[in-house]
């Protein structure tokens, strides 16, 4: 890549830019109260909660990919009516308050649910607060950067390799296996990657729908906000585990997610 | 043996095209961009679906719209080299070439086997675990070649599979791919825009311009006889359409040209620029086409120089760089122009 | 005040902190209030009382704060942040939300127990969920929840959403849920007393007019409105 | 494009996709009381936290726009230590919870905040609680979608249209205006509407650092908030108008979104 | 006047090129694939900065890395035609003209007015509003010229002017392109790797490899003596590399061949394929260099056909098809090879 000396300009406005994000990052450290931080995240209740959300948001990623790759490949190549529609609809939980989803999820999946009334007659299946009910709530929220990022490779990919491989006698299943995923592997990587962070900072949609249980229903971020109420240090040496986490995911994938995205 | 009928409109292309060919024939597929020569190859391969007509290879129907055949691609008796060859960027140039073995069902173990026999004799072993992206086009070339024959198809299609490579490097590739060529016996159809590489690889050139077929045959017919100022300006021969009476060819313009050959009515009318002569002065003598032009432009190509010459009748004319300094010629100078009645070809159009 | 260009008495914002559950009631008693104090103008913050004091001690522009609870009142005065003691202004009770019609027949905190009974409460550390486990705690009755929710008002929410057979909340939610949940009274031995402290922040650039405002809500006026919402007197 | 004939059991797991994203959502309308709808989206507080909604949203836009197309800029050109974790760091938002993001807004801006302080003692300028912290805080969450979209934007362009520019005479500055910027428009306004959508539908950042107060910082988000509890109808309804907005955009994109993103 | 010595590490590429050109000179830069060539060209221009050297234009020095000079790109006097033309495409062909006038401060209305004259010149005065995706190539290729001649450069570099055009395009473009470069005075520089856009374009030729200039020279002097085998392969001649002594010059793998022309020690011969005769017994008579191989491959190029022999001394001859049928040539078959030695241009190494 070829670098460039960059105008005075865009230099202070993206400082501007970085300090607008840096600051409050660094106003939490500084409010950090460093001397119980070890006694503070190795509390059972912050151990359970650190180890729930990570059961929670891995699970989500799973079923995220699991619907979601197939979404996206037909969102990229099978054109139908409305497909303009029901990719907004499927796209608008990344774009709506997650609270209102949690209600939302109630209103499908809960007791009194479309779906939900008839899993509680049938089969005796409660989905609010449970863990399934956790992941669903994660998996709702996050699941639209996984289908967009996998749905943005496939439309870049050239389809060529897919003629090519047909033409040498793989069906359209072997294609998909052997060679449309792994050349779009780098794109659902950083779709898992962003589905699973997402998943992780989870909040709003698994409050209202989960409901808050230690152990059970209570991730990372619902303990941070019960504690928020009570112990603020602990609330915000456990942002900073969350944060520390996010980070480095997102370091770690680098550019990935940016050539994904 | 492969009869095609490919019929079907994709965006601004209309194409209705028929070929067959022979059990161990070469068939060239010549045509500028957007001729829609790779559609064709894509329908014929089962890629595109046709919106008329039928394929055949060795008796037995792929594809038939009226009784609504369509065999999948994955099933057709048909090895393609693409353009750019599409070599799996994530498989090693093994894995590429049993990539089709495999898909068939044949073991891992023996798929590598067969492979790799295929890449020894294309001269390749040394790059059996290389990925495509460390290839040289050349290489790159007979992997994708050795990738379409381990399939063992009936019918083999290349879509320029030259056009990929630098020019100082062509002409080998071109060597060994017609050698490799040769020693497949089934029907081969290689799509090119490069008429050097159909002449040199080819039984006989098809070609196809705005998705028909405008003229088909052997290299030398084709060449000798073109029948479009797309043949003719890769050819590189003047051609000229025209009415033709005893011997008399009124060509559009108003200009006639004397020819030996007799033929009638509507006609063709060629002359290779090597035929065509300048002059300073009005010449005398035999040449029966005399006439007055102006040079447009002087094309130098290594030991000869190719003068267009504007005027009543414009033509192109070919002379050494020692005529250019001869007759003193620049861009816009007067000249005469003769061509012997002799060095008319003229054909019916 | 004093007088703008226009010759009109200049409005008077004063910013009032208080407790979501305070958000009808509240309205109303400035409705009343408002009747005779014209130049004054009240902008209301609801939210729950430990988000309202993060706010307030990290220098949020409040007049006056009405917390539902002791606790979050007393970390605006440990900040040194109020001025003058607070008052204890209405009291709450606590009942239990159970489905409209109470199809499971719950008529006590016993009842909360029983296995078919899916109960919410609370959090431990927000008021009404503390309160919620002294009052079972009193009754003996060991219940396990099924989700400890951030506020009360989302215990309601799951109950009048029928995810939840019965939770614990205050009389004052199941009165202002209307006819989407029904409330079993407690006993008043196994009550327990949700006491509503407010207070003039000391930063208050109109602590008069919030002294005002405060007096009334403590007048009797003021105390019928909030009766009429289901609290009861301090 | 060419269409393809999808794989049954693609079909099948989309499908279970879309019914996870659309059920809900058809729970939501379902439980709309439409005899009063017209009523309740007509109130005053309806029609003001709406407006307000707008006005921040677009401010929110407006901002990113100013710091976030310098930032992306810079990171896509300008190789520097340390990029990879500043751009990390400006991407964290975008997957915390955002009731962290307005705590960590409050110990920066707040009138006791790192910034807020010296803000306050100097120039007499309070953020929270006014419109203004509640444009910063939909920024703070909602600038790095466009960040992200313009940085992939200006990665994939090429960029020997901005050398030929300069053999043309053109100095860094008028290559930026006239053949950068024209050229990453789609990827610019992608980010925008995005941005944008995401500015609309934010609640935990608001409400922790702007506070709730009708008129100023009450948006639509926190309307429904706080109408969740008394009069749940009211807030499907204004759920519904949020959701609706959001639809309208996302669609109107259609695949450009996809595109830039 | 241009005088330019380009030094640079760029990734695997390591250049260092010294090119001066005079006014009114057309020098092509001729390489294969990663040469070096667009890489220097994008250092004069100034969008790549040197490690060592110096550029400079009619005295005036717009870089030199010693006096630590670098001019920026937007204020160096050369005109560039890129490879792709990059026609900006949110502009219309007259936009894409006026943008250097307006980069230069042109008011908004005179510098349409030029533009448009630009565009009349060179005959697209009725495309001015198209976008370059409505251009065809040739098209685009005007426009990308009328845009680099609009801020009357002193210098224009072109990259590959010719390379995005079908080959059938190709030859008319290039004559209109040659009429034009020839109406504008300065210093015009062209890079390629097709020899026959170098031949017809340049007064000299510059041969790049590896990031070294390898031979320069007129375009006779180079394809009549090439210095190394791509310009060999490229002008279609065999070139060997020996030791001459007495008219006897030895080749590398012990094969002799007799020269008419006495140069002594390391040589190059070059032999052109047209003088390698081929018969099918060993020829009596003149011919002084007579030898015996196998033919290794037969390519057809029009009405003549290429043929490789390989043996102790492995060249390539040119013969007529009907030669082809006469011999009976078949690839793998016996022949022998004949060379006159008046036929063997002998010139030091
Ligand atoms: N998927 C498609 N959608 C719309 N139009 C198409 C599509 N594929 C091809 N075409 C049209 O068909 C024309 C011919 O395309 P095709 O690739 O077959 O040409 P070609 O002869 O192979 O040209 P080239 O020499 O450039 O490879 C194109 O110019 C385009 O207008
Ligand atoms: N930005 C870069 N980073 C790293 N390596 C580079 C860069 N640009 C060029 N190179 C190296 O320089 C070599 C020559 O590139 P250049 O484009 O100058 O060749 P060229 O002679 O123009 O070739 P072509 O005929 O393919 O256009 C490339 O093969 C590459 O290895
Ligand atoms: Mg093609
Ligand atoms: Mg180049």
């Amino acid at each position: 890549m070829r670098s460039e000396r960059p105008p005075a300009l865009f230099v202070a406005l993206a400082a501007v830019g970085v300090a607008f994000f840096v600051l409050p990052l660094v106003g939490l450290v500084s409010r950090a109260s460093w001397q119980t931080a070890l006694g503070d995240l190795t509390s059972p209740e912050a151990l359970t909660a650190l180890r729930l959300s990570l059961v929670v948001s891995l699970a989500a990623t799973a079923l995220a990919l699991l619907l979601g790759v197939p979404l996206a490949w037909i969102y990229a190549r099978v054109p139908f009516r409305g497909r303009d529609v029901i990719r907004a609809l499927t796209t608008l939980p990344m774009i709506l308050p997650p609270v209102v989803g949690g209600v939302a999820l109630l209103f499908a999946f809960g007791r009194r649910g479309l779906v939900g009334q008839a899993l509680d007659a049938m089969f005796g299946i409660r989905i609010p607060f449970t863990t399934a009910g956790a992941i669903l709530a994660a998996t709702f929220v996050a699941m639209p950067f996984l289908v967009l990022t996998v749905e943005s490779g496939l439309r870049s990919m050239d389809r060529r390799y897919e003629d090519a491989a047909r033409t040498l006698g793989a069906g359209r299943w072997l294609v998909f296996r052997r060679v449309t995923l792994p050349l779009i592997a780098p794109s659902v990587f950083a779709g898992a990657v962003l589905c699973w962070a997402r998943a992780l900072g989870e909040f709003g949609a698994t409050i209202t729908f989960a409901g808050n249980l230690p152990g059970t229903t209570q991730t990372l971020p619902l303990a941070v906000y019960i504690a928020l109420e009570t112990r603020p240090e602990v609330a915000i040496m456990l942002s900073l585990v969350l944060l520390g986490v996010s980070l480095f995911i997102l370091i770690a994938m680098r550019d990935r997610y940016l050539r994904g995205v | 043996m492969l009869a095609a009928r490919v019929a079907l409109r994709l965006g601004t292309l209309d194409l209705d095209v028929t070929i067959d060919a022979a059990p161990g024939e070469i068939v060239a597929v010549l045509g500028p961009n957007g001729a829609g020569k790779s559609t064709f190859l894509r329908a014929v391969a089962g890629l595109v679906p046709l919106d008329r007509g039928r394929v055949e290879v060795d008796a037995v129907v792929l594809e038939d719209v009226a009784l609504r055949i369509h065999l999948p691609p994955e099933r057709r008796p048909i090895g393609v080299v693409f353009q750019d060859y599409l070599l799996f960027p994530h498989l090693s140039a093994l894995e590429n070439v049993a990539f089709g073995l495999r898909a068939r069902g044949v073991a891992a173990r023996d798929a590598r086997v067969r492979a790799g026999s295929w890449l020894d004799r294309l001269g390749l072993s040394e790059h059996a675990n290389a990925r495509p992206g460390a290839l040289s086009g050349g290489q790159a070339q007979k992997v994708a070649l050795a990738r379409a024959l381990a399939i063992d198809p009936r019918v083999l299609l290349l879509d320029e599979p030259l056009a990929a490579l630098d020019a100082s490097a062509r002409g080998s590739v071109r060597r060994d791919l017609k050698r490799h060529l040769a020693s497949f016996a089934g029907v081969r159809i290689v799509i090119t825009h490069d008429p050097l590489e159909a002449l040199a690889l080819a039984d006989r050139l098809v070609i196809l311009e705005g998705g028909r077929v405008i003229q088909t045959g052997s290299p030398a017919a084709v060449t000798q006889r073109p029948r479009s100022r797309y043949i003719a300006d890769l050819v590189g021969v003047n051609l000229l359409r025209g009415t033709s009476a005893a011997g008399q060819v009124a060509v559009a313009g108003g200009a006639s040209l004397q020819s030996a050959d007799a033929v009638d009515g509507e006609v063709f009318a060629v002359i290779h620029p090597r035929a065509v002569a300048l002059h300073r002065a009005r010449p005398e003598g035999s040449p029966r086409n005399v006439w007055r032009g102006r040079t447009s432009a002087l094309d130098y190509q290594g030991d000869r120089v190719r003068v267009g010459v504007e005027g009543e009748m414009p033509i192109i004319a070919e002379v050494t760089p020692a005529a250019v300094r001869e007759l003193d010629l620049a861009e816009g100078g007067e000249i005469w122009v003769s061509v012997k009645a002799t060095e008319i070809t003229v054909y019916p159009a | 005040a004093e007088p703008n260009p226009t010759g009109t008495p200049q409005i008077k914002d004063i910013n009032v902190f208080a407790a979501a559950s305070l958000t009808d009631a509240f309205t109303r008693v400035y409705d009343e209030y408002a009747k005779s104090n014209a130049r004054v103008r009240f902008i209301f913050n609801f939210g729950s009382s430990s988000t309202l004091a993060t706010q307030i001690t990290n220098g949020a522009p409040a007049d006056l704060f009405a917390s539902a609870d002791q606790a979050n009142m007393q970390k605006i005065v440990d900040a040194m942040l109020t001025d003058g003691t607070p008052t204890a202004f209405a009291t709450n009770r606590l009942e239990i939300a159970v489905l409209p019609g109470n199809p499971k027949k719950i008529s006590s905190l016993a009842d909360l127990a029983r296995s078919d009974v899916i109960l919410v409460l609370a959090a431990p550390t927000v008021p009404a969920g503390k309160y919620a486990l002294e009052a079972l705690s009193k009754t003996g009755v060991s219940a396990k929840p099924q989700s400890q929710e951030v506020d009360v008002r989302a215990v309601l929410n799951k109950v009048s959403l029928g995810e939840a057979d019965a939770g614990i909340v205050y009389v004052t939610d199941v009165k202002s849920a209307g006819g989407r949940v029904t409330g079993v009274a407690i006993p008043e031995e196994q009550q327990v007393l949700a006491r509503y402290p407010i207070a003039v922040v000391k930063s208050s650039k109109n602590a008069e007019l919030a002294h005002g405002f405060m007096d009334y809500v403590l007048s009797p006026a003021g105390q019928n409105v909030l009766a009429e919402f289901g609290f009861s007197k301090p």
